[in-house]
């Protein structure tokens, strides 16, 4: 047990750190967050992600944790973290390869054929495809399994039609992953396939969602008649659901690890609000440390599991909800600090709107990967070993299932 | 000792609820958001029904209810999320009634009970918002008052026409009437999160002294902005209880309506327990909020009441419209989807009540004097 | 909508503190509570309440609400709350005619034979019947129906054999309701008889169980062929479902209306404490006070309801909840308000060890008459709209049901 | 960065588990319950494995292990809940080690390390329990020492040989070594929440100058009292982590073995949300204290790891054992079912750790310090 960079760890650090200095601007109060603002300007923020992963890339920093052979440093996920803790403080534009990087790239290293890794790892480290993830669909919800859009076998090609929704960037993607039904007489989860599929493809409609904080940040996707090559099928015809299982698992540590605001934020917030001495305000704020140091360590765990090459166990779960949890409660100290002025929003807000933006993006956190509710039956099992729930309609064929469009 | 609504009670809420039901559906709510934010042909509705007229007394045209009244019908706006400045009135209205000189009676009250009057009620101030401790300094000179400060996000101030500002005149808080639109005043209009029409007030402007609330008619004026502040919280309180009841009901059909698994989201008990928090909250947000304004109706000292009234309000209406949105899961993001709109006002209306935390302080102060 | 006494409700306040002040000692520092504690001397507790209902029966102020045909007053509930609320500020002794004057008096009047109701209620009014309630099993808990205590016909008498558990005061009661089986090939709920039990009857064994308040409160009863002639079943062979709904709708709405203490008494503790002004202890005293005047305000909406002969609707449902979150939460407020000395306990702890008791009460409190979870189901249903939740065994003959205990 | 542990630390964490598991079952700690309170059969056999030397220099017969491997072992007490005053003899090791001069390592040390000695530490304070200030003052006064005041609900008092007592000596905080059977010491046995053998501790004695922690060392008297202080406090909390487990290990198994409406209790997500709430709790108190102990062994500061620790650890605790308890039924208020120690144990532990919101307020303070 060591909690804390060892020698080597630190002069990694300081490596990182250096490089950073050299190439990004270091946050301050005029270089608050993203340069280019994603609630303001989505369009460009995505293309500064692209310049900025390029640059990542050409000096050896993208793709930490993959494989040598896959054009990543091979490195450990704590050096990972460390090289992002510090990225964290530097001005910077990273989101938009969260699906690409971290879950289409690890997916294609585990289950990937060598011509697919060969055609898409290398142009994502360098930010020349951006993906998306067409999974979820309007009936399926956490009941993902009973996704309905189909794809039906022609020559060498599979035909898809269907819709999907909560497609994040799906309007800048190049390429998607997809979940499509191609045996509808197997059990729910028997029969579905994995596919890679190209944005530009004829039949692909991207309609933008307004979502209650006002971005456009995900999207409803229509399918019709989109051929897909057989060549891009991801681990097989009606293996998808196996594939899919490591997308969600890098979903949700990425979501449980993610998050670039501290409970430093909220002191500092309560200090230049004039309220850091009000006793009430004091106590949320040391709540508000208390949990976020729980994530630090529950974080630290984490990579050390993953370090050494163990899959995160449901002692891991918690780290998402714990996460979801940090985020909603300091959310809500920030607007209880602002008091009247939290009724302000856009333009008008404090602090360009991030603790309206907060509060309100609690729930996409919440669902994410896995609701909330979900997460706690799996803890249950896996961290309780109590029974797993019994779901009636897991064997029957998915043809037969009473499903609402 | 009873609870139960008089009939007559019983017919304002019916009929203040089938207004809101019929008008404020969802297609009309959204295009009012996306123009001016105040839905004037509503507003023609409830006048037509005499809504805004309940707390007028007779003699200027209204029905002389009181804050039980103007709760239920409030109630049923919450319940519809129905963009109106309908507390504004109804409490101006009992300010003027309960404080106002005969003159100001007569020059308001008729025009309120109308409708053609629209009022905002100046009451947040910026940073510890103690109301009862205005930042607006008022100072008497020659007959007129010098009325200067500022007031932010003041709610409807770009479309009233008469505006109650708290002010501290010459060292002891009173309460203004103010033309929001008169030389002197800067309205700057305000994004708000719930999309309601708000304006920050910067005020430099000579009115009469005789606009000061019931100036010549020998009233305390502490009393008159205690009063007015509590009738304003009583009012909110009001709302929220039919904000959180509307995202209950939103989400109780949204969790029979939706299978997962087989089985619609209701046979799941993390669903169903969670919405159960919801309801129980909701009761208990409703009874002191009808409670507070049965006390403040009767002119009883409703301190406590309108503080207990006020914590549930501030804090219990955020815990349903939470639950209620995470509930909803990912539909509940679209904008397109009415469930968000409970979530803006539970949580909009929370911050011009003021945060639980304080309501409790204000709470803890009393049990500590008793 | 009046909330307060009318004129003839204060006149009613007035009669009954004057004829108390008459009949009582006020409790005072002297006087704090029961004169005879039943955390220590149970059975003086009982005995003290069967001389105090003596006294209420002579002076007419037993059975408030009853009907005056079967010895009651025929008053609303306001006027039974207002003598309760009055009777609180005294140092007598009631809980032991719980069961026997808040379940067993309305359910024997609604339910009961002229011949019951004539050979009960009188001696139950005049504290001469204390009375349990055999419902609970070992094996059954939230799912009462699922009970198998057997009751068989023979001649003019039923025989009964089981075993039954959480019995009130089971050692000191005269007479019993019991719910047994006597069809087993119905469904659960459709095959169970309500008796009257006399416990002065062969074959009957009463063990108590040391709770973990350290008190024996409850005990576990053996029924080994215990005969009850058939002119004891209320309601009717078979019919016992339904009317035991009308005992434990009376066990809840008992229980929501309960507690004889208040925050006034936390407040007074912290200010023992010297610890009133502490801002943190200050918003837990405010939170309690918050929850009570809501209880209050919940309990005086059930006594309109009930004094306009309503059925309390679902809303009602949230004051058991409420009463049982409120009693949790203040009394961890007062452990917190006394630091290390709540690690005291019996003699050696503070205020008689009251706080104490109230912690491990909470228990108690949030089982019976139905757990907080299923409290919540019917709420959810009730309350609602939401569709009742499906219960697999419900229509089952009870006979196949996969029991356990 | 390694969240590991070693495999010594392994060992040790395995072995203490077995010990326990072994010795702590739920009869023989209902038989401890009902005599003195003390295990003095496990003790034995927790000595014969080298348990109580853990802490103890290995010149004194010890291991010389630090706080992450007597957090370990105490996990395992907690989990069990085993009546054995084990945190105590591993906290005053770590003192004695740290802090005590040559003399007085010599001649505690090696008794801890056979547990012979059995040690109490005299933290709780009445009032506002504000351990770094000690309201039992000493005074010297020619090479003895006074000691005068009360120390309430001293642990294992009555069954110590040396007692560790916060005074104010001269006016600054010392630690003095007391033996509490001298004559001036006058031990009241008290009850307790949960059966652990305690007792109020009057003091009205002379020790000699060299009972004061550290005598003639040039120990800063103050950093010695936080030191003991902090280490108790994660040991305190190390105890918790077991003790939620336990409870939970608990909770699971009768939720899987227990059916109702034709189900398993585990078939009702409001059963299984409400115990993966605990897991998840009980997951942030071990991390914490982990941290907590692991930032103490390093001699790093760990004001705020400690605070953050114990918070947790009082908070966290209780929401986990109530939690067990209320999803046992009616069983759980049975003394003859288990459960119902883990919930007293958690109570108990959060009084001796002080409350969550006085952690929080100390954690408030180095935030505004900082």
């Amino acid at each position: 047990m060591h909690i804390g960079d060892t020698p080597e760890e630190a002069a990694y650090r300081a490596e990182a750190r250096a490089w950073l200095e050299a190439h990004a601007t270091r946050k301050s109060d005029a270089h608050p967050g993203d340069s280019v603002d994603h609630t303001r300007d989505l369009a460009g923020h995505v293309q500064a992600c692209r310049d900025w992963q390029r640059v990542l890339f050409d000096h050896g920093w993208a793709g930490i944790t993959w494989p040598a052979q896959y054009g990543g440093k091979g490195a450990s996920a704590i050096q990972a973290a460390i090289f992002n803790e510090e990225m964290a403080q530097f001005d910077v534009a990273v989101g938009t390869f969260a699906v690409s990087i971290g879950m289409v790239g690890p997916t294609l290293i585990a289950h990937g054929t060598p011509e697919q890794q060969h055609k898409h790892l290398a142009p994502i480290l360098k930010g020349e495809e951006v993906w998306c993830q067409l999974f979820s669909e309007p009936g399926s919800g956490s009941d993902l399994a009973s996704l309905g859009t189909r794809a039906v076998r022609d020559g060498d090609d599979w035909v898809v039609n269907g819709q999907k929704v909560w497609t994040s960037l799906g309007q800048y993607a190049d390429y998607a992953i997809l979940l499509a039904r191609t045996d509808g007489d197997q059990p729910k989860h028997a029969g579905i396939t994995y596919f890679i599929l190209d944005m530009k493809s004829p039949g692909i409609e991207v309609r933008p969602i307004t979502q209650i904080t006002g971005v456009q940040h995900f999207n409803e996707t229509f399918l019709t008649d989109v051929r897909i090559p057989n060549a891009n099928v991801v681990g097989g015809p009606n293996e998808g659901w196996k594939v899919a299982q490591t997308t969600l698992a890098n979903e949700r540590n990425f979501i449980g690890s993610g998050g670039s605001w501290s409970a430093s934020d909220l002191v500092d917030l309560a200090q230049r609000r004039g309220c850091a001495h009000d006793p009430h305000v004091r106590q949320r704020l040391a709540e508000a440390i208390s949990r976020q140091e729980t994530l630090k360590y529950l974080g630290f765990r984490m990579r050390t599991a993953m370090s050494q090459r163990r899959m995160p166990g449901p002692e891991m779960l918690t780290l998402k909800l714990a996460f979801a949890n940090h985020w909603r409660l300091s959310a809500e100290t920030a607007i209880g600090i602002l008091g009247a002025d939290a009724m302000l929003w856009g333009d008008d807000a404090a602090d360009e709107n991030q603790w309206g933006q907060h509060l309100l993006s609690q729930f996409a956190i919440r669902i994410g990967g896995g609701t909330d509710e979900i997460q706690h039956n799996i803890i249950a099992e896996r961290g309780l070993g109590l029974p797993r729930e019994p779901m009636p309609d897991k064997d029957l064929p998915w043809r037969s299932l009473n499903r609402v469009g | 000792m009873n609870f139960d609504l008089s009939e007559e009670q019983q017919v304002i809420k019916d009929l203040a609820l089938q207004i809101f039901a019929g008008q404020a559906t969802v297609e009309r709510v959204k295009a009012v958001e996306k123009s001016d934010g105040f839905d004037r042909e509503m507003w023609e509705q409830l006048a037509n029904s005499g809504i805004q007229a309940l707390c007028v007394p007779e003699e200027f045209g209204g029905s002389g209810f009181g804050a039980v009244e103007l709760a239920l019908a409030l109630m049923g706006q919450g319940r519809h999320v129905a963009p109106v400045p309908l507390w504004l009135s109804g409490v101006a209205a009992l300010a003027l009634a309960d404080f106002g000189s005969p003159a100001q009676q007569a020059a308001h009250l008729p025009g309120i009970a109308t409708a053609e009057t629209v009022v905002a009620i100046a009451l947040a101030e910026q940073g510890a918002n103690d109301v009862m401790n205005p930042t607006v300094i008022g100072t008497t000179a020659g007959g007129r008052v010098r009325i200067e400060g500022f007031k932010p996000a003041v709610p409807f101030a770009q479309h009233a026409t008469l505006a109650l500002v708290p002010v501290m005149l010459d060292g002891a808080p009173q309460v203004a009437l103010v033309d929001p639109h008169a030389a002197g005043v800067t309205l700057s209009p305000v994004a708000t999160t719930n999309r309601e029409p708000q304006a920050h007030m910067e005020m430099n402007l000579d009115i009469p002294v005789d606009s000061i609330l019931g100036h010549g008619a020998g009233i305390d004026g502490r009393e008159a902005l205690r009063s007015l502040y509590e009738h304003s919280l009583a009012s909110l309180a009001a709302i929220q209880v039919g904000v959180a009841e509307g995202s209950l009901a939103l989400t109780a059909s949204h969790l029979s309506g939706r299978t997962q698994f087989g089985k619609p989201l209701s046979a799941f008990q993390a669903t169903t327990q969670r919405a159960a928090d919801g309801y129980i909250t909701t009761e208990a947000m409703r009874v002191t909020a009808l409670n507070a304004a049965w006390r403040l109706s009767e002119g009883f000292d409703a301190r406590r009441d309108v503080a207990v009234a006020a914590y549930w309000a501030s804090e219990g209406a955020q815990q349903v419209v939470t639950a209620a949105q995470h509930l909803h899961g990912g539909i509940g993001a679209d904008i397109d989807y009415p469930v968000h709109r409970y979530f803006l006002w539970g949580i909009q209306l929370a911050s011009v009540l003021g945060s639980a935390s304080a309501h409790l302080s204000r709470l803890g102060n009393l049990i500590a004097r008793t």
